[in-house]
């Protein structure tokens, strides 16, 4: 069975626990469901009603939160403060959310790398959210940092992740920079990245706690799979797998774990083909037109970027027509795949799809924006990659987001066919499966040139690794883990700006009249070149070595200019490889200063997030407690104390108590007992807790006692479940220590009542109808037994409540009483419940007619009866125990007391509410 | 019936004008403070502090029936469930509240679906956090002890019908650590909580407690009528007690 | 489909109360009478909630063995102890020979020794009191406490006859004067939160 | 069953008594497993004996004979009360819980109205009546005392019953940037009202000491006892 690490005691669990069995923490990430509003304590004054208006998804994290949690000074409404300090911070929700996880990525060995703990968590998580979700989780990421709009969402989130990135240096930067890609991506990605290679697939946490055996990335539902598991694998798989083989290749040739990777990877296959009805717009403009004629997707385009909020980025309008690029490119290599080596005929018309040119526009603002903003802060040559590269980035997905939100519903009836359609084009007879398992295929690689650094790989790992395919995968891989790609480097290198840019200013920069030169260069370039360098898919981007970053922009686009792709997927494609030399270089890329400008206050409440989230996902020590304290100490002498005092009379029967005075109230039981005469029937009300029986039982015995002498016709009722055997057991008592043989129709018990006041209120107007059968429900008492012509309360002669609990005795007196028509009530009291009852018997009118009540009313009116029942044989023993506990309350009170004494000297000024 | 119950009836009658009359007033004026209870502004900063150290809160409903005078107290603790609920969301420790009466126990899983659905996390809702831990007095505070000793509780809040026996909880919290704020109807589970919770809630300051937490314009209505009525009581008694002195009155 | 529950709720409490109510103040044969028999359908519900919560409770730690949870043989013996008295008290019926075994030598000596704890506990809370809240009411609270204890003994070596008749003027007087301030102050409450109910204002039954 | 049998099983049931006595007694030293035992068995037991006694005192008498057979007009009395049963019992299903709120709902209904009628018949007026009469009562509560003394006895129980009560004003009144405060004649009274209060709390206090302590007592007693008998048969 997989185990889970529990993140708090990092101590492994079952898997299907949800519940450290060790700490009691939470093992299963907790997943918000889609648009979350802000807790109703966030506007905790609104009633109830409005609690669903409450869409609390914008509210920004706000850290004063936990500054306010801290901070000692609570006001009486602190409670509706600390929760309407903001949202609740989500991203701490997030630390705990995937302990598992969180642990799984401290036995990584980059353990500072909290970073990798958010991606890993997202990618876990998001399969089973959907774009609210990931809209929410941006917003927490950049809260934190302050960002102005953040309640916009306007920031897509791998920009923040960008930032964060600047942060953790050796950090692979593909998968942040694919993270709007991440954010969708299907589970089997995030596991490739997330996995530990020595772990098993089985600890990866099942995020819905409900569901088990499934696999997330199958409950997620059909917008995920739609939106996310196709899109994810035509776009960013291939990008995604590229950093965790390599992972695999640096850190052990293990072809078991390369192995089970392997199987994941085939299982997704079938996760490709899931998805149902929300198939975002521009899969399904796919699916209608293969390919190129995506005009009539234009409209579609437009109509997102109308549709998108007026100040979200030029890229963002622009965006929708990208998608549709890589799915259909990576279908057509996918056919080149299957069509073998040979397979180098130029790339059919088809393949440049017209949109592509179409959009100059759009490709001139998506290069325009960020170069723009370039030119305003630093003007760097490579400046031109990074606008292309990131904005490249999150095109597809935030169009994804926006489409599938858009025509989720509205579409959902075609897309079922629109989809098969697509299926049928995008993988006939499931060549994605060997695509994706043997890619490219070995024969492929044989008429691709293999380039040297290939033939070393080959050479380095090709006995090792059993999986061929895979291991032809890896020049991909090995470049990237060697050189850090493009877009890594524009993702380390997303400046300020894109942050901070308003969105009004972007839009200007699409629609602004002058460009400067070196754009309409870059575009005119880029139209030259047939293939506009935005529209080269990530995947691919990804293969791009990092010298094309770090040599200047001009000499970039010449190397384009130089190499067109024969075969392989990449046919046809410009200098989308670089040439040997820049990848024989191979080295760690120099961190170009290309670097984030964050403020002070950013960088704090980055670190700030940074060591807040590393402490939760950190397990947190259960505060050590001294093995035995002084006050533990203190509790055992009173007890020793206690007990000694006790067995001391009790083992050795010593005279030493005297029988206690007789309070007037019990003269008055006993005088309306003896009144009593045999053929009288009295009601026992038996209503004390099992608990009790010590002290009630002495009392009750002797009343009882005394009711048989007298050879009165007794019926038991309770309003205690266990009253009834309470009364079997008291009768049995009384029997056996007073000697006499009460049984029969002398004694009749009526069970118990429920319902408490209202069960007492219904049996004193209607006992026949409350307690129709005696206890063991054998007969009828009221036709036949001794209660024969009983119909109301009043026709008992004496009613008796034997009671530990005050508000028992309450209710028998206010809701019994009036209905005895001035039959005498008489209580027998615990002598916790005297006091309380008392007045009812010194009041006037007078409800009460009588109590006996503690063990010394017991013990005085045995002595009234000249028995020695329980009461008398352990008077000895409780007063000396009631005096050893006055000088033991006495004691303690004075030592717990002094300290506190000595405090209040020194201070000058006492407190308030302390102050003597 | 006799006239004394139109009294009463006149009095239930004022007492619901008034609850209508101050909801319709705070709705326009919502300002209106209220003396401060140490005990609130406690578990204010219990509920923050134990979603931030990752324990748990856990609230005592005890074993007042639902249909029955003692089952007020129990519905008052629903209510700080509910806010408790609310609160603790973001905690990876869910709140769990123990009842030891069947209705009250379905009304805490209730209160708690309904709680976490208002705040759409009802992911968060599992039927174990509102559990009944035993169904007689005793046998309830029993099974509330192994839950305040295993499930890492940091603040207990005891709120309903209790009897003395509601010592061995605070004692069992007093052992583990924990926090008790603590209030009942039952007067001598008022006495006991008066000596061994850190925060007893005194009598009707149980009854407030909507209102200190903010848990809705009713419960601060309420806490005015209440503030009123008690001042037509307590005029009650002094012109009655000094009638029935003159003799006004038998 | 929920929302037509929860206006039918709120209207089933409405109704109900509203009835209940009346019989408790009016004089009308036809309310008293309803009020008699909701009174009496209360406690048949109460005593079938009662088995919920015997589901419940058995729920709770049938969940707990299953997943392994600490403390899961404890549940264990839980869950036996429960069925075990069900089958015998249930069968055998509660007044049987070994109903009454189960009750007498288990359930009473259990319960009472836990009452008896009590008596060392509350001891050591009444220690404690001055240790964490030492204010004038502490004090008099211990003092009072003390006064009671003492007066409610007589030792043959240790008798004062002044401490009794104390303990009974602190009963009868400030004892019932402060109980009475309670109890009508709660009682005030208990009427805010049944009228807060009967408004549909506290919906605990969830909606 | 034989009385041999009887008394062997009372013999052995007094053996499980002692050690379930010490068992729990053991908590007074601290937490341990023996004790966790104990507790456990006992919450079985307790809830087991709790749904028996319901269902034999309750619904088999109550509903379940006479819907087998009762007369038609007491199946149709009953046609609701069961119809809300089954309703509550689909609470044990949270899946199908949600229609049993219909039968919680009536019950809340119930508590609701017995809640006010309770409070306001059985404690408000009672209590407050009781305050009253103090003043025109002729007999004397407990001893005979002068009238005068009882007069003054009596006006002091009012006078706490009263500060009680204001001692738990809720509503202060509206001073700008100060700490929420009653005013000084209700501060005053308040702190009196609250003097009553821990003199009550700890006359209760007491009670229910006396009461925890007989049970140690009796428990104590019980194990010497059965020492006793064991070490000294007969």
């Amino acid at each position: 069975m997989a185990e889970i690490r529990c993140p708090m005691c990092s101590r492994l669990n079952p898997d299907e626990l949800e519940i450290c069995q060790f700490c009691q923490a939470r093992l299963k990430p907790l997943i918000a469901k889609p648009n979350e509003p802000t807790p109703d304590w966030l506007n905790q004054t609104e009633d109830d009603e409005n609690l669903d208006d409450s869409t609390g998804v914008n509210q920004p994290v706000a850290p004063d939160w936990l500054r306010s949690l801290r901070s000692r000074e609570i006001s009486h409404d602190d409670l509706s403060e600390d929760q309407s300090m903001g949202d609740p911070p989500d991203w701490l929700r997030a630390g705990v959310d995937a302990p598992d996880l969180l642990s799984a990525q401290r036995r990584e060995s980059n353990d500072s790398d909290w970073l990798a703990d958010f991606r890993s968590r997202q990618s876990d998580e998001e399969p089973t959210e959907t774009e609210p979700v990931q809209q929410e989780i941006e917003e927490e990421k950049l809260a934190p940092l302050d960002v102005p709009d953040t309640t916009d969402a306007e920031i897509p989130d791998w920009l923040s992740n960008a930032r964060f990135d600047n942060d953790t240096v050796n950090e692979p930067a593909v998968p942040e920079l694919s993270q709007p890609d991440t954010d969708a991506e299907p589970e089997w990605l995030a596991r490739l990245r997330s996995v530990h290679p020595t772990e098993g697939v089985g600890q990866v946490p099942e995020p819905s706690a409900d569901k088990d055996e499934i696999p997330d990335w199958l409950k997620a539902d059909g917008q995920n799979l739609g939106s996310a598991a196709v899109d994810q694998s035509f776009e960013s798989a291939p990008e995604e797998e590229v950093p965790t083989w390599t992972s695999y290749f640096e850190k052990e040739g293990d072809s078991a774990d390369l192995v089970t990777d392997l199987n994941e990877l085939k299982s997704t296959e079938d996760e490709l083909l899931i998805p149902e009805g929300d198939l975002p717009d521009w899969l399904k403009d796919g699916s209608h037109q293969p390919g190129p004629n995506a005009e009539p997707g234009e409209p579609e385009i437009r109509k997102d970027s109308e549709q998108l909020p007026d100040d979200s980025p030029p890229w963002y309008a622009t965006a929708p027509g990208r998608p549709f690029k890589p799915t259909d490119q990576l279908s057509q290599w996918l056919r080149l795949e299957a069509s073998g080596p040979d397979s180098s005929e130029p790339i059919p018309a088809e393949e440049i799809p017209d949109w592509l040119k179409a959009d100059k526009e759009d490709l001139v603002t998506q290069s325009l924006t960020p170069k723009l903003e370039e030119l305003s802060i630093e003007s760097e040559p490579v400046s031109i990659d990074e606008g292309l590269s990131s904005s490249q980035f999150e095109k597809i997905p935030e169009t994804q987001l926006t489409d599938a939100e858009l025509h989720y519903d509205e579409d959902k009836a075609d897309l079922d066919d629109d989809f098969a359609l697509l299926e049928k084009k995008l993988f006939p007879d499931g060549e994605l499966e060997q695509a994706l398992v043997t890619t490219p295929e070995g024969d492929d690689l044989q008429a691709v040139d293999d380039p040297l650094w290939l033939v070393e790989l080959r050479q380095k790992m090709g006995d090792s690794v059993e999986d061929q395919g895979l291991l032809k995968v890896s020049p991909f891989s090995e470049d990237i883990e060697h050189e850090l790609p493009a877009e890594a480097m524009a993702g380390q290198a997303i400046p300020d700006w894109l942050i901070d840019v308003h969105a009004q200013e972007a839009i200007e920069h699409i629609t602004g009249d002058s460009e400067p030169l070196e754009i309409s260069q870059s575009f005119e370039r880029d139209s030259e070149n047939g293939l506009v360098q935005a529209d080269l898919p990530t995947w691919l981007e990804a293969m791009r070595p990092v010298e094309a970053v770090a040599a200047a922009a001009a000499d970039i686009m010449d190397e384009h200019d130089q190499s067109i792709e024969k075969a392989g997927p990449l046919v046809g494609l410009k200098g989308v490889l670089p040439a040997e030399p820049d990848v024989t270089l191979a080295h760690k890329p120099d961190s170009f200063g290309l670097k984030l400008q964050v403020s002070d206050m950013q960088r704090t409440r980055a670190d700030m997030l940074q060591e807040l989230v590393q402490n939760e996902a950190l397990a947190k020590p259960l505060p050590r407690k001294p093995a035995i304290s002084s006050q533990r100490i203190l509790q055992v002498v009173i007890a020793v104390t206690l007990i000694l005092a006790i067995l001391s009379t009790l083992i050795i029967d010593t005279p030493i108590a005297k029988v206690p005075g007789f309070p007037i109230e019990t003269g008055a039981v006993s005088e309306l007992i003896n009144n009593l005469s045999s053929s009288d029937r009295v009601l026992v009300a038996l209503d004390f807790q099992p608990a009790f029986s010590g002290e009630m039982e002495a009392i009750g015995a002797t009343v009882l006692d005394h009711l048989m002498l007298r050879g009165a016709q007794i019926a038991f009722i309770s309003t205690n479940p266990s009253g009834p055997l309470q009364a079997e057991r008291l009768v049995n008592i009384v029997n056996q220590r007073y000697d006499h043989s009460y049984a029969g129709e002398q004694i009749t018990n009526l069970g118990y009542i429920s319902g408490g006041r209202a069960g007492i209120l219904a049996f004193a107007s209607t006992p026949r109808q409350l307690a129709p059968l005696t206890f063991d429900s054998e007969n009828n008492p009221w036709d036949s037994g001794s209660l024969r012509g009983v119909s109301k309360a009043s026709d008992f002669a004496l009613t008796m409540v034997i009671t530990e609990n005050a508000d028992t005795a309450r209710m028998w007196i206010e809701q019994f009483q009036p209905e005895l028509e001035s039959k005498p009530l008489i209580m027998v009291l615990s002598a916790q419940a005297a006091p309380i009852i008392r007045p009812y018997y010194a009041g006037s009118p007078q409800q009460v007619q009588g109590i006996v009540s503690g063990m010394s009313g017991a013990a005085a009116y045995e002595n009234l009866l000249g028995r020695v029942g329980i009461a008398r044989s352990q008077w000895g023993a409780f007063s000396l125990g009631v005096l050893a506990a006055c000088i033991l309350i006495l004691l303690g009170g004075i030592i717990n007391a002094f300290p506190i004494i000595g405090a209040r000297m020194q201070k000058t000024n006492p407190g308030g509410d302390d102050q003597l | 019936m006799s006239q004394i119950h139109l009294f009463e009836l006149s009095f239930a009658g004022l007492f619901f004008v008034l609850l209508i009359l101050f909801a319709l007033v705070i709705r326009k004026r919502p300002e209106k403070r209220l003396r401060e209870i140490p005990a609130f502004a406690h578990l204010g900063r219990s509920v923050g502090l134990a979603v931030e150290a990752g324990k748990r809160l856990h609230i005592a409903l005890g074993y007042g029936g639902v249909n029955d005078v003692q089952g007020a107290s129990g519905l008052v603790g629903l209510t700080m469930l509910q806010r408790i609920a609310r609160a603790a969301s973001i905690s990876d420790r869910p709140p769990i509240a123990s009842s030891g009466e069947g209705t009250l126990g379905i009304l805490s899983q209730d209160t708690l679906k309904s709680s976490y659905q208002a705040i759409r996390s009802e992911n968060l809702y599992d039927p174990i956090y509102g559990q009944i831990s035993g169904l007689t007095p005793f046998s309830y505070a029993a099974g509330t002890l192994p839950i305040i000793m295993d499930q890492q509780v940091s603040t207990t809040v005891l709120a309903g019908h209790f009897g003395s026996e509601v010592a061995l909880i605070t004692d069992a919290n007093e052992r583990v650590g924990s926090q008790t704020m603590a209030g009942s109807d039952n007067l001598e589970a008022q006495a006991v909580l008066y000596v061994s919770s850190q925060d007893p809630l005194i009598g009707e300051e149980l009854y407030a407690s909507g209102a200190y937490l903010n848990a809705g314009l009713m419960h601060q209505a309420s806490v005015r009528t209440q503030d009123v009525m008690r001042w037509v009581v307590i005029a009650g008694i002094l012109l009655g007690g000094l009638l029935k002195l003159i003799g006004v009155i038998e | 489909m929920s929302r037509l529950r929860t206006s039918l709720s709120v209207a089933i409490v409405i109704s109900v109360g509203l009835i209940v109510l009346g019989g408790y103040f009016l004089d009308i044969p036809m309310l008293n009478t309803l009020q008699i028999v909701f009174l009496r359908w209360a406690a048949l519900l109460g005593a079938v909630a009662l088995i919920v919560g015997v589901f419940n409770l058995f729920n709770v730690h049938l969940r707990k063995i299953n997943t392994g949870q600490k403390g899961s043989p404890y549940s264990l013996i839980l869950l036996i102890a429960l069925i075990a008295t069900v089958l015998i008290v249930g069968f055998l019926g509660p007044t049987s020979f070994w109903s009454m075994w189960i009750f007498n030598y288990i359930h009473v000596p259990i319960e009472s020794s836990l009452m008896a704890v009590l008596a060392v506990v509350m001891a050591f809370a009444g220690a404690r009191l001055l240790g964490r809240r030492f204010n004038a009411f502490s004090i008099i609270f211990i003092l009072t406490a003390l006064f009671v204890l003492a007066g409610s003994i007589s030792l043959s070596f240790v008798d004062f006859p002044v401490l009794a008749e104390l303990r009974d003027w602190i009963d009868r007087v400030p004892t019932t004067a402060g109980a009475r301030g309670i109890l009508l102050g709660v009682a005030l409450g208990t009427v805010a939160t049944g009228f807060r109910l009967l408004m549909g204002a506290d919906r605990p039954y969830g909606g | 069953m034989s009385i041999t049998s009887m008394s062997m099983a009372d013999l052995i049931g007094a053996g499980v008594a002692f050690i379930l006595t010490l068992l729990i007694l053991s908590y007074i030293i601290g937490d341990n497993p023996l004790f966790r035992v104990a507790l456990h068995l006992f919450v079985g037991v307790a809830s087991g004996l709790a749904v028996v006694i319901a269902f034999y005192n309750i619904l088999w008498p109550q509903m379940i004979q006479p819907l087998l057979f009762g007369s038609e007009i007491e199946r149709f009395y009953l046609l609701i009360p069961l119809v809300l049963s089954g309703l509550l019992l689909t609470k044990i299903s949270p899946r199908l819980g949600g229609w049993g709120r219909l039968a919680v709902a009536f019950l809340v209904g119930v508590g609701a109205a017995t809640a006010i009628g309770g409070a306001i018949l059985g404690t408000l007026f009672p209590q407050a009546l009781a305050s009253i009469n103090l003043f025109g009562d002729t007999r004397v509560g407990s001893g005979g005392t002068d009238i005068l003394i009882q007069l003054a006895e009596s006006a002091f129980i009012v006078f706490g019953t009263v500060t009680t009560l204001a001692y738990f004003q809720f509503g202060t009144r509206k001073i700008n940037d100060q700490p929420a405060q009653h005013g000084a004649a209700l501060q005053v009274t308040a702190w009196v009202g609250e003097v009553f209060i821990a003199i009550t709390f700890g006359a209760l206090f007491a009670g229910v000491y006396l009461a925890t302590l007989s049970a140690l007592v009796e428990r104590l007693g019980f194990l010497v006892d059965f020492i006793f008998s064991l070490v000294i048969p007969g």
